[in-house]
């Protein structure tokens, strides 16, 4: 069973951290995840770094370009994780844009990612139906999960479809835009929170983006299976550094 | 073989959606209405009526004698330099505008590269009293400041893209961006046949006018309605989507594209993407883009801010894919001796961008009794001061 | 009353032809021909060819429908700032070139104070391959800084004018003494209906394509072929002439001309002729034009340097004493701010010349019923920097 | 008798002189005058200053813009010749641009002339046409000769039509030009002065226009009545002062 799967089966409400690999540093990579294991993430998103993030904030997108600078590669991302198994038991997921998958080449990256032990990917510019028809059968062929996103502005219709083709969870971005950290949310968040949670989708929900602290990571649970922090966690790396991950990760639960 | 988009957005291999999820309310309802909305009769009756009392079209098809005679060819220039506006850009733009409008939109945002599609756009949201936002590169601000300045007196709002090389590309970005955090009220007026589909269709089908008139004006002159080649500037493609449009599935009109050599190809400062590019994703399009081996979208480099985009629209790498189009690409000195030899020879200075189209005649022979059109897609207005420092006037 | 010329060169009271001997040569060389010229059969082909495949006419007449709501009238645009080159200035260029040529002169200069004549004339000659002389005076040459890379790009030769206000009077006088030096060779091309006879009535001709087209778009779009007001901003007058010249006699067509007042008609520092001026002769015609009690021309002054000429050509001297038209002067301020007002509400950025006769909107009511023609005589591409800096943009 | 048909009835080649009223001071014009007979000079051309005289070259543009800035007027000219002809007895002409006449009015411009002892009217501005046809009466009313200029351009006809209207003498232009001194004549100029005298026109000639130094004044005089200079005498007032005028004279003939 994919660790993915595994992780929802137990009785809590799921913690994960988005980051870019490279970022502070080259090296941090390995570190990063150690730290926010012993911390007690439940799942990380391993973000591999692209020259045009289109779907992200401010944050996100200057935390790639400085990995890029520090020379991260799709690549060396692999190398970095050759042996992550050894230590990293908790579900981990590949979130990048498709070109560099492109240029790696789809099957030989699903390759190594089933190698590395990687669950799953995230790709924003992977749309479901082109997913759906061209990469599912390779995917699985790897053991790999694919998730996709859904918005407020998300016809029902299509979080059906995308339920359907889904395994894992459904990413449940919080509100239209791009990634970056938010103080609250509003009714606006929640009333769409409700209204997906009564939709009763066979695959878990997990909401992203604008996640920055322990009240709107309650209010996210709330209403779906976990939550994923992403720029506000790269905004504290920046500043805290990687050894004090733990204070992070304690002060949202 | 058929050069026309698909009913799946593709042309051949390149095209399609690749888009955030977050975007997929905005694009589908553009793509399940835009065909529904551009073949309304009041809606072609409001485009048309525009394009000739606003736009200024037809524009003439005017033949070169004194190029002509230089070259000892047929040389007709196909003066889109004549829109308001100064450029081909808008004819997207008038297209779209209306089309936002029947859309119930209420907030237009735009990239831009050489200020053109920045300005067309201000223009048209002017003319309708809409709001408008337009991003561009920090480095095209400072290159192309007098289009900065129309678009101010327009009313728009120019905001800076100051990420990656701070060109074309990056305002693309940030423009995605916007759409995705105003995903309700808002069209993005997308320049070029660039973009997730529908916009290289929509794009290429608003700038289609441009073979069109070509046709009925050739018939005209020549007594026969198509050239032997059509040849036009490459940057995302739209001018040359345009000329080529309604001759695209002839075989007997020969179809060059000029894309921006920069310092050379071999440089590692310039714009040729289909000699450099490779297959992948770029604004949501699968098309000819110039990457790293890493998939890293490579910062592009062209003396013209309207060429330095490092990926083509999808309907012209499936043109260079399937040989149907010669691609030559013209390096920054090359393109600015012909804006000066335009300007003193025909009395037209032209854009940078459009300047690199006519260098293709120092580079490949054409017979005497061949018609060329070139489009001459873009007047020099906006690089008055690019060409003064660079020649030394 | 007959307002065209008559067949002495004289408007009424105003016209003919005061120059030196030495011009005197030249001067009549054009007398003698010009009609006989222009009305040759070949001459009409070919200049009706260029305005229609180069200059890119017929320039629409564009009804400004957000404005016409605003002012609660019917406002139409006559768009000669879709012209090649930007404004009205070069359908007297091609018109002159081609004369020049059947009179075998191979060296062309002209005066210029906004550039845009200056522009129109490099332009022509570029085409013609002929080469190319133009004075502009040195504040000219900075405020108009656009259009003198402009002219540097087409090849023509720049010469500053370091006398009196250094504006377009100033340019004229060193023209007219470059023509006295050449008197065999070259043209001199008059970018207004100033000048001796038969420049005034020979420009008005050529610009009177304006008027023509009006006619028939007229009828084409209100079912008449006449409004019942016609309004242009007046420097020396050729684009005014233009719009007015197929309604000179039909009284139906009520005449508005907007001249520059500058910092005010009191001020000391204005260019409103018509308001201030008494009769006298510059340029080799007797009209209006402000000067001393001593006879001394004044240094006029507008923001605009195509308006900032002490005099107006003799059919507008003509039309003001007569009563037939209409006079009223509007202050730089308030042409700029119609500079904003025609960008934001229509998304046109005209010239400043342009938005002084706009400006009549503000100063004189029109009827619900009545149908307006502006001559929207030039873009505002030159004066980009001076909006900018005025507005702070 | 008129002065200059008097002067022209001598049995030598004129020497005539242009200056511009007011310049370099505004009180000039006096001194000048009497400077000009005492050194023996035949006649002098009194420039009316103009603001914009189009025929004229850089020099007497700028000696007109000076005197202009001096405070000289066409009232002024007049006040300071009012009792000129208590001391200076050759002929005097006033050379001016229409413009400022008419303003002053022209009836009012002659009588005034008249008054004084003006012998005669150069305005180049004022062909002859429209002298002919609109200001020849008057003129005469008040006893003013109108002298015309021809140049190497004028048809052959023009002239005869102008040697019909003029009295005094016909102002011969050296070449198509604006005023202006230069040093030599080429042989277009010895052609034209050939071929104007081999006319036998009833009117005499005088060349003007590019007369600077003796060997240029020679040349003239061969051909024809006489000669004036203008610009190159402006230069030396500027560089030498009144005072020394007798020295420039001297050095011509
Ligand atoms: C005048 C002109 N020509 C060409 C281009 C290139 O764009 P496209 O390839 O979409 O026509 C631009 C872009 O700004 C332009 O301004
Ligand atoms: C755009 C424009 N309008 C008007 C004028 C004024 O000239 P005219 O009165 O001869 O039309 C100029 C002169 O340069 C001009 O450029």
């Amino acid at each position: 069973m994919n660790r993915i799967d595994k992780k929802f089966k137990e009785d809590k409400k799921l913690l994960s951290i988005y980051f870019s690999a490279g970022h502070p540093k080259l090296e941090d990579t390995l570190s990063i995840l150690e730290k926010l294991q012993s911390s007690g993430v439940d799942m990380v998103e391993i973000g591999l770094p692209f020259s045009d993030p289109l779907a992200d904030g401010p944050t996100i997108q200057k935390s790639s370009t400085q990995a890029l600078r520090n020379g991260m590669t799709t690549q060396k991302l692999f190398s970095q994780l050759e042996n992550v198994r050894e230590k990293i038991k908790i579900p981990l997921v590949i979130m990048g844009y498709l070109n560099p998958m492109m240029q790696y080449g789809i099957e030989k990256f699903c390759q190594n990612c089933q190698k590395i032990g990687i669950d799953g990917l995230i790709i924003p510019d992977l749309p479901v139906d082109v997913y759906h028809e061209n990469y599912q059968s390779l995917f699985e062929k790897y053991g790999l999960y694919n998730m996709f996103l859904i918005t407020p502005q998300t016809p029902e219709s299509r979080i059906n479809y995308i339920d359907k083709v889904s395994n894992g969870f459904i990413y449940m971005v919080s509100s239209a835009s791009v990634t970056g950290a938010k103080d609250k949310f509003g009714s606006p968040q929640t009333d769409y929170f409700n209204r997906i949670a009564k939709m009763k989708l066979s695959t878990p929900t997990v909401v992203g983006f604008g996640i920055s602290n322990s009240e709107t990571y309650l209010t996210a649970i709330k209403h779906s299976s976990g939550a994923i922090i992403g720029s506000a966690f790269i905004k504290f790396l920046e500043k805290e550094g990687v050894e004090n991950i733990s204070s992070f990760i304690s002060s949202i639960r | 073989m058929n050069y026309n988009v698909n009913e799946k957005g593709y042309y051949g291999d390149f095209g399609g959606a690749f888009i955030p999820e977050m975007l997929y309310p905005n694009v589908a309802e553009l793509r399940d209405n835009y065909l529904e909305i551009t073949g309304r009769a009041d809606f072609k009756k409001e485009f048309e009526n525009l394009l000739k009392v606003y736009v200024g079209r037809p524009t003439p098809l005017y033949f070169a004698s004194r190029l002509s005679e230089k070259y000892k060819t047929k040389i007709y220039l196909k003066r889109e330099d004549l829109c308001h506006t100064g450029a081909h850009k808008v004819n997207n733009t008038i297209g779209q505008i209306l089309l936002a409008k029947r859309l119930g939109k209420n907030r237009i945002i735009a990239e831009t590269g050489a200020g053109q599609h920045g300005v067309a756009t201000a223009t048209v949201c002017a003319l309708m009293g809409i709001e408008c936002i337009v991003y561009m590169g920090e480095l095209d601000i400072h290159r192309q400041a007098p289009n900065v300045a129309r678009m101010k007196m327009l009313g728009a709002e120019v905001r800076s893209a100051k990420s990656g090389s701070k060109t074309l590309k990056d305002a693309t970005n940030e423009a995605i961006r916007d759409w995705i955090n105003n995903p309700l009220d808002t069209h993005y007026i997308i320049g070029s046949v660039v973009g997730p589909h529908p916009y290289p269709d929509m794009v290429a089908r608003f700038q289609s006018v441009i073979s069109e008139e070509t046709k009925w004006q050739l018939e005209e002159q020549e007594g026969r309605d198509y050239p032997n080649h059509v040849i036009a500037c490459v940057g995302g493609g739209s001018n040359a989507a345009g000329l080529y449009y309604h001759y695209l599935n002839d075989e007997r009109v020969n179809i060059i594209a000029i894309e921006a050599a920069g310092k050379g190809i071999d440089s590692g400062q310039s714009a040729a993407t289909s000699a450099l590019g490779k297959e992948g994703i770029i604004h949501g399009s699968k098309t000819l883009l110039m990457q790293s081996s890493d998939g890293q979208i490579t910062e592009p480099y062209s003396i013209s801010a309207g060429l330095d985009y490092p990926g083509v629209g999808p309907m012209h790498a499936h043109l260079f894919r399937s040989k149907r189009a010669e691609f030559i690409s013209i390096p920054d000195q090359e393109a600015m001796d012909w804006g000066l030899t335009l300007s003193q020879t025909e009395g037209i200075i032209p854009a940078i961008e459009t300047a690199h189209a006519f260098a293709v005649l120092d580079v490949r022979k054409f017979g005497p009794e061949e018609i060329i059109v070139f489009n001459c897609s873009g007047r020099g207005d906006k690089d008055l001061s690019t060409y003064i420092d660079y020649f030394k006037l």
